[in-house]
Order: structure tokens, then sequence, then C-alpha cells
């Protein structure tokens, strides 16, 4: 069987992984798909979770945290079109009005 | 009893605020409506205390038409209305003078009208209020709002230096009457209630020590309205600056307070005090009879002359207060009566040659007996009613007093009757140097006598003089029983036969 | 143990696809390393019986998003190529703290291992799963879709172009 | 029926004063004014002839009760209710003095009609002479101190307005004002000495005294001071020493009114009141001898004052103040009915001197200096008899009312004992008789000194005014036969009539010596004229100039009255105006000093407090502000607005708060 340490471990790599993406990478688009990753490593652990202890909870769980996806990155590109239009870059340096 | 369902007492007090309410909701630019309503509500507010007499037994001492209602619970403070001899004549003199100070500030103010009135039918509230007030609590918070109308009324339609007057008026009775709240405190702690009735009731429960420091307290509350000579340079300020309708019920009621508050709280409360501090009274009347009417002599002002005299004339009343003698304490509270008739009505004498020449100086005015015959006849009137010529008012109630302090002492009593030849001194000095002698300036050539509206608020009050000096029978018979039941109490080796 | 085996590889796959998503300089091949790591976990679902998940997964996730990145890609014919600026540095520095909070969450999990299997067996079955997730999880369900509906409409506002009569 | 007898002056005063001044001609204001006084005259000869009918001496009439019963406690420790009633009380004495009052006061306003014809304000001045004769009626049959205290406090007031009736001339003011304050002063006394009967004896009412003295209830002590006390008032009223400067200047007043308040009534009120009270003064010794004293000092001392006098006015101004002490002196040595008698007298010859000399001043249109007159016993012969008539009778001639009544006095006087008091009586009346005609023989007699004008039209007065002068000039003559003593063949039926009301006091001379006085007293008196005509007449005043001039601080003492006036000013008035300026300085100096030094105070105080608030804690406050500056600018700093440095600030938070977490538990 498959130990429970190594799903959560790989998990962890993956959302470990996802979360240098994003703060390391500049580029919006790949921020976003960095994200992404997070999640899935999240579903990942979630999935071995259920699996572990036996009950259907995990999964349903991972389920909603797809959607919740989804709905993260639609929005996301929503976003990043209406700033593309406006700023003509996805740098994210550039995208600095926000400055207190 | 009670008038439009609203018991009678109460009706009293709140008469005039019904009154307020109308005005506020007339507009300012109609005056005249203003001024007709302010005078019917006085009028009426009159009419209503004549019923009172008609409902007021005069065999019995103690309280009458009581009111009791649960006011704070917590403190057992109750709003407690009641009328006895005393307040009933005080309450009359308190709505008469009010209507007539409405009646006489038709021409007189021009300015800012309906707050006048507004404040003028306030002052007369507050005023009713102190002298029917049972409660303790409820006598102070009606002292208290007393100050304020008369604050606004000096300080917007005085003289020039009204603001300083003003203040300093406000503040010298805020100082005294904060004093005074602490004596009511302490009583209350003592009786465990606000009531006077059951105070008086319970006897001098109270230790004499304590007894001392809270006669204290009140008497710092009550000498300054009185005003009592080290306290009392608030007065001629006051007077000065205040209109003529203002300067009429200060002089004519709110000095009365400071009496009736000794009469009423000081003497039946703390009788050992009372007995033990009553020299200290005595003397300090007296130097205010000889002092205010020395100081009057030289004064350049009319008003300030008149309020210096009402000084010493209020120095009388204490002085019969505190002889501790029934004749003399019936004395003294006639003699509020009659202060208020005589000074109120010179008052409104000043006034009327105020409104006419706009100045107060004596020097300015000189020979308008020729000019204003019937004007020179009602000021004599009450120039010999302040006097105390026999016949008059003013007379009854200095016969009294002094009679009534010979006994305890002849020296009090001659240095009193000092007053009596010195205020013949300046009052007639006034009188002389303002009707007799030559028309010294032009202006005061085209004086025209009294109008008609002038001499319908001087009618009642000559009236009333004449009365009260022939006849002042009804007048003592109603201060008979209350008066001789307080000094019963303060002084009950007055009445024992000799053993 | 075969599944251990095929757990692994897949694990092993996505790792590397995850890798190189955020190393890539072109995006197009970022996305298409994305399109492999969702596969790749897909698989692993299914090594952990979670059947259903692994289908929603590819359906989704596969079908859906990476579409959608492609899509938006393409549209917005993305050429330059943001220059990474950055010095190494800072960049190490930033990989640094993802991999320090990795360790941290390991330590914390060992330390409080994990209970003992459930003492409910509700199966791991599609069925069991499928009754429970109508029954006490219905108000989420329901939640999610109105979410989905509102997202749908925010994003068409959100990334319409903007003509001139528009009132906002 | 008595009662009426107030009441008709009353109504008189109401009607002229409150219809007369606008609505009545002047013939209307004359006819109620004298109409009203005539009708009180009518009442009291009714009255007379009622109480002379009728069997008890006094009646008493109680209207109400003036001031209610209260609890009075007496020096022998009684606590006794002390009520005070509005009452009348008439008796012989009363009868006797209203009838003066009335009688006088009729004539008086008769001949006012003719004197006040062409003065502007006619229906006042009828207005207030009603309401003095009212007064003084009030204090005549007052039954109590206090109602007593009425009248006496009312005559005063009227003489107040009659003395300053020509109110635009200031002389006539302040002489009103002085009149008024003088009585006052006098006043203080009266009430001290009712206040002390009421304390002594528990009642003011006069029959209660009379019972409580003759009963034994009083001690001597108190009987004497409440006794002077009173005296002190009837100084005042009656123009005695120490209170008589304001007689002189009284006469600033219409000649009536001096006739009236300052020769009839007015004055007289003291002497009735120590009548009223005689069971008092006769009680305490040391009273009377008081009494008489004053009385005989101020009756020498006034005579040699009009020695020197120039007024014809004031001349008889110190007449009478002269005559009162005679009064007083009768009362003194215990001889009321005597004073009384001698009041009655001079009531009618001085009132005629006073009015003749208002006839003099009209004739010559206002002149009233005796210097610019002389020799108008050929311009104005009538008027000069009756003037002459009121001279021989004050001088005390046989024959004339003055004579009786002056006698009567100087003989009691010698026959109880009090020489120096006959002494002095016997100078006064020689140097009476010496003044008056000194006066006579000024201005009728000698060649005119008539200022130019003045002689002009000079013309008799009208008979409305020389009717009541022959009137009177007939009383001052037959008035005296009233008295007629027992010595020359008289029943005395005046002191017996007096009897009731002021007990009997008879005194018991030889007739050999009565008569023997009479001589003496008549020859001084006959001296003394011949003397004046002698220097006024025969050597034209020559003597009387050179005698001025020896003696030259003398005269100059003598004529300024003894400095007594100016002492007076500046003691007493001028003290109270320091007093009252002190007062005043005090007033506005100390207190209100005080009163804005402590609101100076409070305002320094203030001040303080604001730098102290400014400077410590609002620096604090302002302190904590710049930090709080200082320290947001460099937060400001850490919002780059870079996307990823706020994501890499979450995950370090994340971070650190795992390790917290690992490192707590």
């Amino acid at each position: 069987m498959i130990p429970i340490e190594a799903v959560v471990g790989l998990g962890l790599l993956i959302f470990t992984v996802g979360l240098a993406g994003v703060l390391v990478r500049k580029n919006l688009v790949v921020m976003l798909m960095s994200l992404e990753l997070l999640l899935n490593g999240v579903n990942i652990i979630l999935a071995g979770l259920g699996r572990h202890l036996k009950s259907p909870r995990g999964s349903i769980f991972a389920l909603f945290v797809i959607i919740i996806a989804v709905s993260e990155a639609a929005v996301g590109f929503a976003l990043v079109l209406a700033y593309f239009r406006h700023k003509k870059s996805y740098d994210t340096d550039v995208l600095s009005d926000l400055k207190g | 009893m009670n008038i439009l369902g609203v018991p009678i007492l109460t009706f009293l007090v709140f008469f005039p605020v019904a009154g307020m309410v109308v005005i506020l909701f007339l507009p300012g630019s109609r005056t005249k409506a203003i001024k007709l309503a302010a005078n019917i509500f006085t009028g009426l507010e009159f009419g209503a205390t004549l019923l009172l007499l008609t409902r007021f037994d005069a065999a019995s001492g103690d309280m009458q038409l009581v009111e009791r209602l649960p006011w704070i619970k917590a403190i057992r403070a109750q709003y407690l209305l009641g009328v006895d001899g005393i307040s009933l004549l005080l309450v009359l003199l308190t709505s008469l003078l009010t209507f007539i100070a409405t009646l006489s500030s038709w021409q007189a103010v021009q300015k800012r009208l309906k707050e006048y009135y507004v404040f003028m039918l306030l002052l007369e509230t507050s005023m009713i209020g102190v002298f029917l007030a049972l409660d303790m609590l409820l006598f102070y918070v009606f002292w208290e709002v007393v100050l304020v109308p008369m604050y606004f009324l000096i300080g917007i339609w005085g003289g020039e230096r009204r603001l300083y007057a003003a203040i300093k008026f406000f503040l010298y009775s805020l100082f005294g009457s904060v004093a005074m709240l602490v004596g009511i405190l302490v009583l209350r702690s003592q009786h465990q209630t606000f009531d006077l009735t059951a105070m008086v009731a319970a006897g001098s429960v109270i230790p004499a020590a304590l007894q001392g420091w809270v006669f204290l307290a009140f008497f710092l509350g009550f000498a300054i309205k009185v005003p009592m000579v080290p306290f009392h340079t608030w007065l001629p300020d006051a007077h000065v600056e205040a209109p003529t309708a203002g300067s009429v019920l200060l002089a004519g009621v709110l000095l009365k307070m400071g009496a009736y508050g000794f009469l009423r709280f000081s003497l039946p409360l703390l009788p050992e005090a009372a007995r033990r501090y009553a020299p200290v009274l005595v003397v300090l009347a007296l130097v205010a009879i000889v002092y205010g009417a020395l100081v009057s002599l030289m004064q350049k002002d009319m008003k300030k002359l008149i309020a210096y005299s009402s000084v010493s004339h209020m120095g009388f009343v204490i002085l019969g207060l505190f002889v501790l003698t029934p004749m003399a304490a019936k004395g003294a509270v006639l003699q509020m009566v009659n202060h208020g008739i005589s000074t109120g009505a010179l008052f409104l004498v000043v006034g009327v040659l105020y409104e006419r020449r706009h100045t107060r100086l004596i020097s300015e005015f000189g020979g308008l007996s020729s000019r204003m015959p019937v004007y020179a006849a009602v000021f004599l009137v009450m120039t010999m009613s302040s006097i105390g010529l026999p016949g008059l008012n003013g007379f009854i109630g200095e016969f009294m007093i002094l009679m009534g302090t010979f006994p305890v002492s002849w020296l009090w009593t001659a240095v009193a009757a000092t007053g009596i030849v010195l205020g013949a001194g300046y009052m007639l000095w006034l009188y002389q140097r303002v009707m007799f002698g030559k028309l010294s300036t032009p202006a005061n050539e085209s004086l025209k006598d009294l109008t008609f509206r002038e001499l319908a608020t001087f009618l009642p009050l000559v009236v009333l003089a004449f009365w009260i000096g022939i006849f002042p029978k009804p007048f003592l018979a109603v201060i008979d029983k209350p008066v001789e039941k307080i000094i019963r109490i303060v002084n009950p080796a007055h009445f024992e036969a000799p053993r | 143990m075969i599944t251990l085996a095929v757990f692994a590889l897949f694990g092993v796959l996505a790792l590397a696809a995850a890798v190189l998503v955020i190393v890539q300089r072109n995006v197009m091949h970022s996305v298409l390393y994305l399109a492999f790591t969702v596969l790749a976990t897909a698989g692993v679902f299914f090594t952990l019986q979670a059947e259903y998940l692994g289908a929603i997964q590819i359906l989704v996730y596969g079908g859906g998003i990476v579409v959608l990145y492609i899509f938006v890609i393409i549209i917005v014919n993305l050429k330059e190529i943001v220059p990474e600026r950055r010095k190494l540095i800072p960049k190490l520095f930033l990989v640094a703290v993802p991999v320090l909070l990795g360790a941290e969450v390991v330590t914390l999990v060992l330390r409080t291992g994990f209970p003992v299997a459930a003492a409910c067996d509700e199966g791991t079955r599609f069925k069991e799963m499928a009754e429970m997730l109508l029954a006490s999880y219905m108000a989420p369900f329901e939640l999610a879709s109105v979410l989905l509906l509102a997202v749908l409409i925010g994003a068409i506002i959100v990334a319409r172009r903007k003509h001139i009569d528009d009132p906002d | 029926m008595f009662v009426l007898i107030p009441l008709f002056p009353l109504l008189g005063a109401a009607v002229n004063g409150l219809l007369g001044i606008r609505f009545f001609s002047r013939r209307a204001v004359g006819a109620t004014a004298v109409g009203a006084v005539g009708l009180s005259f009518a009442a009291a000869v009714a009255a007379l002839a009622g109480l002379l009918r009728s069997a008890e001496p006094v009646l008493v009439k109680t209207f109400f009760t003036w001031i209610p019963a209260s609890v009075v406690r007496t020096a022998g420790g009684k606590a006794v209710p002390f009520a005070l009633d509005f009452a009348f009380r008439y008796d012989s004495l009363a009868a006797v003095m209203t009838l003066v009052v009335t009688g006088v006061g009729l004539l008086i306003h008769v001949y006012s009609v003719g004197y006040m014809a062409h003065d502007r304000s006619y229906a006042r001045f009828f207005a207030y002479m009603n309401l003095f004769t009212f007064a003084m009626l009030i204090l005549v049959l007052g039954a109590n101190l206090a109602v007593m205290f009425i009248g006496w406090e009312g005559v005063g007031l009227c003489s107040y307005l009659l003395i300053g009736f020509w109110f635009t001339k200031d002389a006539a003011a302040d002489a009103g004002k002085k009149a008024f304050i003088t009585n006052r002063v006098g006043d203080f006394g009266f009430l001290l000495g009712t206040g002390l009967l009421l304390f002594a004896l528990g009642t003011i009412d006069i029959a209660g005294i009379t019972a409580a003295v003759e009963g034994g209830g009083l001690a001597t002590g108190t009987a004497t001071a409440a006794a002077l006390l009173l005296f002190l008032g009837a100084t005042g009223k009656s123009a005695q020493i120490p209170l008589y400067t304001w007689l002189p200047d009284a006469m600033e007043g219409p000649t009536p009114v001096s006739a009236l308040i300052h020769a009839a009534t007015m004055v007289t009120a003291g002497v009735y009141m120590v009548a009223r009270l005689h069971a008092l003064f006769s009680f305490s010794g040391t009273a009377l001898t008081v009494v008489a004293l004053t009385g005989a000092i101020t009756a020498v001392y006034a005579a040699t004052m009009a020695f020197v006098q120039t007024d014809i006015k004031r001349v008889l101004a110190y007449s009478t103040i002269s005559q009162i002490g005679y009064m007083f002196m009768g009362l003194g040595v215990g001889a009321y009915a005597a004073g009384i008698f001698h009041l009655m007298t001079h009531a009618f010859f001085k009132s005629l001197l006073f009015l003749a000399a208002g006839s003099v001043i009209h004739a010559l249109s206002g002149e009233q200096d005796m210097r610019n007159m002389g020799g108008l016993r050929k311009r104005v012969p009538r008027t000069y008899l009756v003037f002459l008539v009121g001279a021989l009778a004050i001088s005390g001639i046989p024959g004339l009312s003055g004579f009786f009544s002056k006698d009567e006095i100087l003989a009691s006087a010698y026959a109880s004992g009090h020489y120096l008091v006959w002494g002095l009586g016997l100078a006064g009346a020689a140097m009476t008789a010496f003044y008056m005609f000194r006066l006579i023989f000024l201005t009728f007699h000698g060649e005119e000194r008539l200022a130019p004008d003045a002689g002009r039209h000079l013309h008799e007065s009208p008979p409305v005014m020389l009717v009541p002068l022959q009137v009177l000039a007939g009383l001052a003559v037959v008035g005296g036969y009233v008295g007629l003593p027992r010595v020359l063949g008289g029943g005395a039926w005046f002191a017996r009539f007096l009897e009731t009301s002021t007990g009997a006091h008879e005194s018991h001379l030889a007739a050999g010596t009565e008569v023997l006085l009479m001589i003496v007293s008549v020859g001084a008196s006959l001296a003394a004229i011949y003397a004046a005509w002698t220097i006024y007449v025969k050597r034209r005043g020559e003597p009387a100039r050179r005698l001025a001039g020896k003696f030259k601080t003398v005269y100059r003492v003598v004529s300024r009255k003894y400095f007594v006036d100016e002492a007076y000013s500046r003691i007493f008035v001028g003290g109270v105006i320091a007093a009252g300026r002190a007062a005043d300085w005090f007033d506005r100096r100390v207190i209100d000093g005080l009163v804005d030094g402590a609101a100076g105070l409070a305002r320094r105080v203030s001040r303080l407090t604001i730098l102290f608030d400014d400077g410590v804690v609002d620096g604090a406050v302002n302190g904590v502000g710049r930090i709080h500056l200082a320290a947001s600018s460099l937060l400001r700093r850490l919002q780059t607005g870079y996307v990823y440095n706020y994501a890499l600030a979450v995950v370090l938070g994340a971070a650190l708060i795992i390790t917290l977490v690992i490192t707590v538990f």
C-alpha cells in the first residue's frame, strides 16, 4: 500500500515548487500557473488522507478545491486581460500603482 | 381643586411654560402678537393666583393644597408642592410684578422680542416654583433655573457693561447655591428624605455641631441672594445693567428668595444653630441697613441708588427674621412684600425716565415736577412708601420689625432706626434733585407725562401701597399662623409664661 | 506493490513537470508542462483509489483550465519574453523561503504523526462518496454552483473591452 | 360726632388733589378747601358741645384692628398678645386742639384764597393745606402712639410739600428737605420711645399708658428714658433746642403756610404730645425738669437771635421758637393747663402776626427785608392796626390774651419753686416785647426806605385777607378771658375744663404774690417797649448801629445764629456725606476690588495653566504625534507596490507562525 508519508511528502513538494514559482517568476501568467500547482499539491494531500482514513471526505474536499481553483483561474485571467489592455505588459514590477 | 383638570399649584408653576411654547410658535416678525400673548399669559397667571387666594384658608398654619408625586425614586426625591401663608403672599407678589413688568416693557424692548418674553415667562415659572416647592431638591432646581433667564435678560437687553454684570451675577449666585446644595445633601443624609414637612415634623434630630455647618452652608447660599453686606456687590451692577422689567423682578422677587430661604429652611430646620448665630446675622443686618443707606447717598445713577436702598431695606427684613420674635418676623415677611411693591415701582419710575431720556444720571434731570405732575405724584407716593411714611405700606413693616426688635435689644432698634433717618435723607435728596429745582437741560422741557399704559402699570402698586398701609389686616392674618409656627420652633422661650 | 510503483512514477513525473513549469523562459512551454503536471496528479489520484477525483481532475483541470491558459496566451499573443532581470542571489533567497516553509511543515507533521485508521470505515467507494456529497455536504455543493455562476459573470465583465457608452 | 372732624379735610384734599388741579376753576378750588375746613370746624364745635353734655370725660371710637395681635414679651417677662387698633380718643384736650386747628385753619384758608390768588398751582396748594389739616387732626385725635405717629409723619410730609411749594426755588426745596429730615431725627426718638413703652408696658394706648403709670407698673428709669425719647421727638416737631434749625429756613414757604404750620398747629404738636402723656412725664421728675429747662433756655436763646434778624418772617420764626419754649416751660413746671392755654393764645396772635406780615409782603409785592421798609403806618393803616394788636398781645400787655397765658405760666413756675425757670421766663418776656416793637418801629414807623419799584403800587390788602386778620385780632384780645385767673376775679374756667385730661395742678399762690408777679412782668415788658422806642424811633436806630459797631464780634455771632446751622451741617450732614463717601469708596474699591481681584487672580492662574498646558501636556501629545509620523513614513516604504513582496511577506509570516508553533508546543 502507498505509505501516507509519501503522499503527503509529494503533495508538499509540489506545493513548495508552486510557491517558489509564485515568488520568483515576474511574469503574471506563470504566477497563475504556479498557483495552480499549489492547489494541485493540496489536492494530492487531501486525496492521500482520504484514502488513509478510508472516508470519501478527502476527495469531496479536493473536488471543492478544484471548483475554487477553476473560479480563481477564470477571475485571474479576466484581471490579467484587463490589466494587459491597460498596461501593455505582464511585468509585475510595473504593477506598483498601489505604492504607499 | 384644579383648573382645567390640572392641580392648581402645578398649574401655577407650569402655566407660563405653556405661554412660552405659544410664543415660540409665533413668527418673530409679528411683534404685536407676541407682546399681546405674553401679557395675556402673565395676566391669566395673576388671575390664577387670585383664584388660589379664594381656595386658601388662613386659619391653619401648615401647608395646604399639597401635591405629591414620586420624582426620583432612587433618592426618594418627590415632586412636592404646597402653599402656606408666606409663600401665598410671595406668589401673589411674583405674579403681579411679572404681569406689570411684562406690561411695562411694551415700548422698552425693541430687539429680539420673542426671546425676551420667553425668558420672562421662564423666569416667572422658576420664581413661583421656588416659593411653592417643598421638596428641597425641587426647591434647589427651581433656585438654579431662576439664574438662567435672569442671566440672559441682563446679558442681552442690558446696558453698556451688561456682560460683566450678568456674569458677576451668575457666578455670585451660583457660588452661593452650590454651598446651599451641600447643606441640602447633609440634611438629606440626616433625615433620609428631601420632604421639608417631614423634616420639620421630625424636629431637631440633627446634632448641634452639624447644624452649625449646615447653617453656614445655607447662610452662604441665602446671604448672597438677599444680599447681605459682604456679598452684595453684584446687586448694583446687575440692577444698573438690567432692563427695566428685569430689575423690577430682580428687586421685587429674586431678593426675597434669600430671605424666604432663611425663613423656610434655616430657622425651622436648624433651630439651635439659628439661635446661636442669630446675633451675628443681626449685626450683619444692621451693617447692611446703615452701610446700604450711606452708600446710596453718594450714588449718581438713580438705579444704583435704588439698588443700594434695597440692600438697606433687605437688611431690615433680615433683622426682623433673626430677632426671633413673632411680631418682628411677621413684620419682616410683610416688609418683603412691601419692598417688592415700593422698589418695583421705583424701578418702573426710573424706567419711565430711561425710556424718554436714555440716561439714568441724576444730574441730567431736574424740575420735572412742573412738566410731569402725575409722574411726580406717583414718584412721591413710592418714595414715601419706601422710607416708611405711616399710612403707607413701608411703615407697617418697619414699625412691626422695630417694635419686635425692641424687647430683644434697644441698641439694635436704635441703630436700625437710624436707617429710617438715612433713608429719608437719600430718597428725598433723590426726589428733590430729579423733580424739584429748575428745568436744567432743554431736553427735559419736552418730556411728556405718563401715558395711560404706564399709569396702568403703576396703579395696582399705588393702590396696594395704600391698602397695606391703611388696612394690613388681611395680609397679616394670612401670614400670622405660619410665621408663629416657625418662631415657636426656633424660639419657644418667647411664648412660655414667666416662671 | 504495483500501485506503489505506479504511484512513485506518477509522483516523480508530476514533480519534475512542476519544476519545469516555473523554470521555463517561454510561457507556452510552461503551459504545456502545467498540463503534464495535471495529468500526472490525476494518475496519482487513481493510485489512491480516488477514481472519481482523478476523472474530475482530467476533465476539469486538464480540459478546462489548461486549455483556458492556452487560449489566453494565444489571444494575448504574448511575444515579448519578460526579461528576468533579477539577480541570482535574491532568486535563491526567494526559493529558500518556500523550501524553509516546507521543511517546517514536514517536521510538524512528523512530530504529530497521523491518526491510526479512522474508527468509522465509510469506505472510499464512489457510491458512499456520492451519498455523502449529496447528504451532509448539500449546502457547500449548492454554494459551489452559485460561486461558479458568479465567477462566470464576473470574469466576462472584467475582461470585456470597455465601450465608450459603458456606464461604469 | 368727632369722627367727622378729620373726614372733611381729607375729602377736601382728595377732591382738590384729584379733580381740582385739572378741572376746577380757582373759585371752585377755593370753595371746596375753605368749605372742608369750615365743616370740620363746625363738627369740632358740635363735638365740644357733645363732650360738655356727655357724662364721661373721654370718648373712644375704635374703627378696626390695624395690626393684628402677636405675642410680645414685656420687660416683666410676661408674654402679652399685643394688637394695634386704629382708634380715635376725644377728650377736653383734644377738643381744645381740634378747635384751634380747625378754627385758625379756617381763617388761614380764607386768607390764603386772597394771598395765593395769582399763584399758578393754586389747586395743588389747597390740596396740600387740606391734607395738612387732616394729618394734624389725626395726630390730635389719635388714641395710641401709632395712630398719633401717622399724623406726626403726615404733618411732616405736608410741611415738606408746603415749604418746598415753590419747588423751582432751590432754597425752598432744600428747606423742605431739611425740615423733613430734622423731623425724621425727632421721629427716630419718638419711635424708640414708643418701642420702650411697648416693651415696658405691653401697650402703647394712651389710656393704657396713663393707667399703667399711675398704677405704678413702671420703673422710674424706664419712664424717664421713654419720656426723654418722646421729648426728643417733640423738640424735632416743635423746633426746640437741639432740633430747631429747620424752622427759620421754613420761611421759604408761602406765608399762610408759615402761619398755619409754623405758628398755629404743627409746631404745637410736641406740646400736645407732652400734655397728652402728662402722667408719664410727671411720674419721672427728671424728665419734667429737662422739659422746663429746655423750654426756658430755648425761649431766651431764640429771643436773642430775633434781635438781629432783618427778614420780617425770620423774626416771627424765632419768636415762635421762643414762645413754644414758654409752652414747654409751662408743661415742665407741671402746669399743663397753662401750657395748653398759652398754646391756644399763641395760635391766635402768632398766626395774626404772620398773616399781617404776609399782607405787608403782599403789599410790597414780595419785599421781606425790614431795612427796605419803614413808615408804612400811613400807607397800610388797617394792617398796621392788627399788627399792633398782635404785638401788644405777644408782649403780654394786660387786657390781651398773651398777658393771661404768659402770666399763668410765670406764676406756676414761681409757685412750683423753679425760680431759675421763672427768671429766664421773665427775661424772655422782656426780650419778646423788645424785638416785637423793634419790628413794628422798623416796618411801620420812621422814614420810608422803600425800594423804588416796591413803593409804586403799594396798596392795602383786599378784604378777603383783611377780614380774617381782624377776626384773629379780636380773638387775640378776647381769647385770654377764657382762662381769667381767680386772683383777677375769673373762674380759671379753662384750667378746670382741661383738668379731666391733663390732671389737676392748681398752683396755690398767695393772691398778693401773684399780683406782684404780674406787675413785675408787665413792668419789664413796658420798659422793653420804651427802650425799643427810644432806640429805633427817637434816635432812628443810631444806638443800634453804634452798639453793633462796638460789640462787632458779639453782633456777628448772634446775627449768624451762633453758627449753629453751619456747625450742624458740617457735623451731621457733612459727617453723613463723608461716611457715605467712605462707604461708597470702600464698596467700590475694597469689595469690588476683592471680587475683581479674585477674578484677576483667576485670570492669572488660568494663564499659568495654559502655559503648563501648552508646554508640557501639548508637548507630550505633539511628541507622540511626531513619533508616530516618523514611524509611519518608515513603514510607508514597505508598501513597495510590488505584488511579490506582499506574497513574500505572507509566506514569511506563515513561516514565522509555524516556527512559533513548533518551538512553543
